[in-house]
């Protein structure tokens, strides 16, 4: 499966489309009807209260999930997903690290530049166990400069980092967008995206979800007999 | 109107709630002739004298115990093909019964020997069949258990039945491999019926009935229950949801 | 009561120990259906109360 | 695939990564055993074989709920779940990395403690053999465990009761193997049985843990 270099996916297509997407978790339908669709270059920011359903939004679009109803179509080479846990192994070194992910996905040259990306080159070979959140975090931001795919979802990026790493991650970030590549993002801050288009989410009022085959009420006559 | 119409809950009540009073009726006449008959009106057996009275329980508990298990798997299989709510909480319904069955087989069997090996528990290759069945049992129910959400916990057990009916199969040649060694008195074996005398074969077959019949009440009304507690949860979350 | 001669405890035992199981079963399912029941109504009983308007079985 | 395998590996190597935990625990239980049954050599000889492989299945067991539950609190398994790497060989190098740090050294382990226990000469040779042909099925069947539980809080306990009824064909064809061997008797029949059971495992089983691992992971 080749990755989509970011430069040749053609700017009219989008590169990732959801149409009706309704997502559940626990079995209680969280959002229904959510369409929409990301363009090379686009950054979308999903907004709402705690609870809504942003991180359950993020996982169906990932893939981690399917969605109750409707459809993700994502581009060929895909996506890259960045959790609120940021799937650093602390008993290897920031090097290491990266090198696993740039190995898993074929891009081991880019391990420098992602590195300089998120200014942890003077880190490079401290063991992650002694990083600060702030510096885990940006570790973990790294890894998705190195996948080099070009939709990033990304579930609440900046919390933990401090002003000169948001800003880090805002100008990596920015770049990600310039070479044509797209991000959903999850988060309560303002990242300064001059064309950043906000998806406000409220809760669905559709009965609940997968388990809405228990949804109606039985009139039954057996057990009334005797229990 | 096609079988997969009676996976859906509602069906499935209206129709078992209707079905179950004949079904219950039905069990009480089989399993309470079949064991009075067995009981009370056979004679005694020249070699084995009375204890041919408990084939009348370990036969028909054997085969419930191992039957249970392949209804476990096809529930599953439909379950993870047909994603039907009903068919999987048929498989949780069953798996109590069917490790009940297990400890009834495993007990009855290792009784029945007792006069024959001089020991309450001999490694006989069909009683330890048994024994690892029930840990199969008991494996599945645990992990029913553990997991919250039902649907994750429908999918896992799903899998964990049908790998273990495999292992299942492989572990009986196993043991039957294993005890090669030993050297066994008469086999007091689940297909002894095949050679019983007519006297004793008619009350077999009707307890044997009464048995299936057992099952089929028992897993309808736990079935019932398991809708009804999903059923329970889900207006919950709702309410949670809502509030 | 038929005379079980020289296997008598072995029998009894055998039966003895069915039957209790099979009650424990029957029992235990009896037990728990009615337990879901009623905690299945009394929240349906809750959830027409505060809805009010909402019609009987509907799937709220 | 391998980046992760030698990701697996460096880990298990690394301080706390466990690696001399299961063969310490073999080692213990190959001690601990003649103080309960006896030091008569006759009868340490005559259970060696069983013995050692028993202890060898639980030490496998034993490292065997970390295999993904890591994984899964610090969201690598996520991140590879959305990598361009399909999760059945994911999880087959996740065994692999489990059988060449636990299943190896094992069964170079195992002569040694068979020294302990009063192995028979030709044990020697058939022990570690069978154990050889067996540790792929435990480290495989193992990591379905491990998958199925991984969401489960405190999954050790649930994962040895489901997985050791699922040992129970791989540890008697395995000990009947190295019993066979160390008495003398034809003893390759049996250990082809348990190397079939290994790579019947090996090809089927990472189908199996990758579903528990999606459905885990939703």
């Amino acid at each position: 499966m080749t990755d989509a270099s970011m430069t040749g996916a053609s700017m009219s297509d989008a590169l990732l489309s959801a149409q009706g997407l309704s997502v559940a978790r626990g079995g209680v339908r969280l959002l229904s009807g959510v369409s929409f669709e990301l363009r090379p270059g686009d950054a979308l920011v999903l907004r709402g209260p705690n609870g809504v359903g942003k991180t359950t939004l993020l996982r169906t679009l990932a893939g981690l999930q399917p969605p109750v109803a409707g459809t993700v179509t994502v581009c060929e080479g895909g996506l890259a997903y960045g959790g609120h846990a940021d799937a650093v192994k602390s008993a290897l070194t920031v090097t290491e690290n990266l090198d696993f992910w740039a190995a898993v996905h074929g891009r081991s040259v880019d391990v420098p530049a992602a590195l300089a990306a998120l200014d942890l080159t003077h880190l490079r070979d401290r063991r992650a166990a002694t990083l600060s959140a702030g510096q885990r975090r940006r570790l973990g931001l790294a890894r998705m400069v190195l996948t080099g795919r070009p939709v990033w979802l990304l579930d609440e990026p900046t919390v933990s980092l401090d002003k000169g790493s948001v800003a880090l991650f805002a100008t990596a970030l920015g770049a990600h967008l310039t070479a044509g590549g797209a991000a959903i993002l999850a988060t309560h801050i303002d990242l300064g995206l001059p064309d950043a288009t906000c998806l406000d989410l409220a809760p669905s009022d559709a009965p609940t979800g997968p388990g809405d085959a228990f949804g109606d009420a039985f009139d039954d006559t057996f057990d009334g007999a005797f229990l | 109107m096609s079988l997969w119409e009676y996976a859906n809950p509602k069906k499935f009540m209206e129709t078992t709630g209707w079905l179950l009073p004949w079904l219950t009726a039905l069990t009480a006449l089989t399993l309470g002739g079949g064991l009075v008959w067995g009981f009370f009106l056979t004679p005694d057996a020249d070699r084995f004298g009375s204890t041919v009275k408990i084939l009348y329980v370990h036969v028909p508990s054997a085969f419930i115990a191992i039957n249970a298990w392949v209804m476990m798997l096809v529930t599953s299989l439909i379950w993870l093909v047909r994603r039907h709510h009903v068919s999987v909480l048929a498989a949780r319904a069953a798996a109590p019964v069917g490790m009940v069955m297990t400890l009834i087989a495993l007990f009855t069997g290792a009784v029945w020997g007792q006069p024959m090996w001089g020991t309450w528990w001999a490694w006989d290759p069909r009683l330890t069949a048994f024994l690892i069945l029930f840990l199969f049992y008991l494996g599945y129910l645990a992990l029913w258990a553990a997991i919250e959400n039902p649907d994750t916990a429908a999918d896992l057990t799903s899998v964990l039945c049908l790998v273990g009916s495999v292992f299942a199969f492989l572990s009986r040649y196993a043991v039957y491999f294993w005890a090669q060694g030993l050297h066994q008195g008469a086999s007091l074996s689940v297909d002894r019926a095949q050679h019983v005398a007519d006297v004793y074969a008619y009350p077999l077959w009707l307890t044997m009935a009464g048995f299936v019949f057992l099952f089929l009440t028992l897993v309808f009304v736990r079935t019932r229950t398991e809708i009804r507690a999903r059923r329970l949860s889900a207006l919950v979350a709702r309410e949670r949801k809502a509030a | 009561m038929p005379d079980l001669g020289h296997y008598e405890m072995t029998v009894l035992l055998a039966w003895g120990g069915t039957l209790l199981a099979l009650a424990g079963l029957i029992g235990q399912t009896l037990w728990r259906a009615s337990e879901v029941r009623r905690a299945l109504e009394a929240q349906e009983a809750r959830g027409q109360s505060d809805r009010g308007t909402e019609k009987v079985g509907g799937n709220g | 695939m391998s980046a992760l395998l030698l990701r697996d590996l460096r880990l298990a190597v690394r301080a706390g990564g466990g690696f001399g935990l299961s063969l310490a625990f073999f080692l213990i239980l190959a001690v601990l055993v003649p103080f309960g049954v006896g030091p008569d050599r006759e009868r340490l000889a005559l259970i060696a074989p069983g013995i050692l492989w028993v202890g060898a299945l639980l030490a496998a067991l034993l490292s065997l709920d970390r295999l993904f539950q890591l994984d899964w609190e610090d969201g690598s398994l996520e991140a590879l779940a959305t990598a361009p790497l399909p999760m059945e060989g994911a999880v087959a190098m996740k065994a692999a990395a489990h059988w060449l740090t636990t299943g190896l050294p094992l069964v170079a382990l195992s002569p040694v403690l068979g020294v302990l226990l009063n192995l028979a000469p030709a044990g020697y040779v058939w022990l570690p053999l069978s154990l050889l042909a067996g540790t792929p099925a435990l480290s495989m069947i193992g990591a379905f465990g491990a998958a199925l539980t991984v969401g489960v809080k405190r999954g050790g306990l649930l994962l040895s009761l489901l997985v050791l009824p699922l040992y129970v064909p791989t540890l008697i064809f395995g000990a009947e193997a190295a019993r066979r061997g160390a008495e003398g008797l034809p003893a390759l029949p049996v250990l082809l049985m348990v190397a079939a059971i290994s790579l019947a495992a090996c090809a089927a089983l990472p189908f199996a843990a990758a579903a528990a691992i999606r459905v885990s992971l939703r």
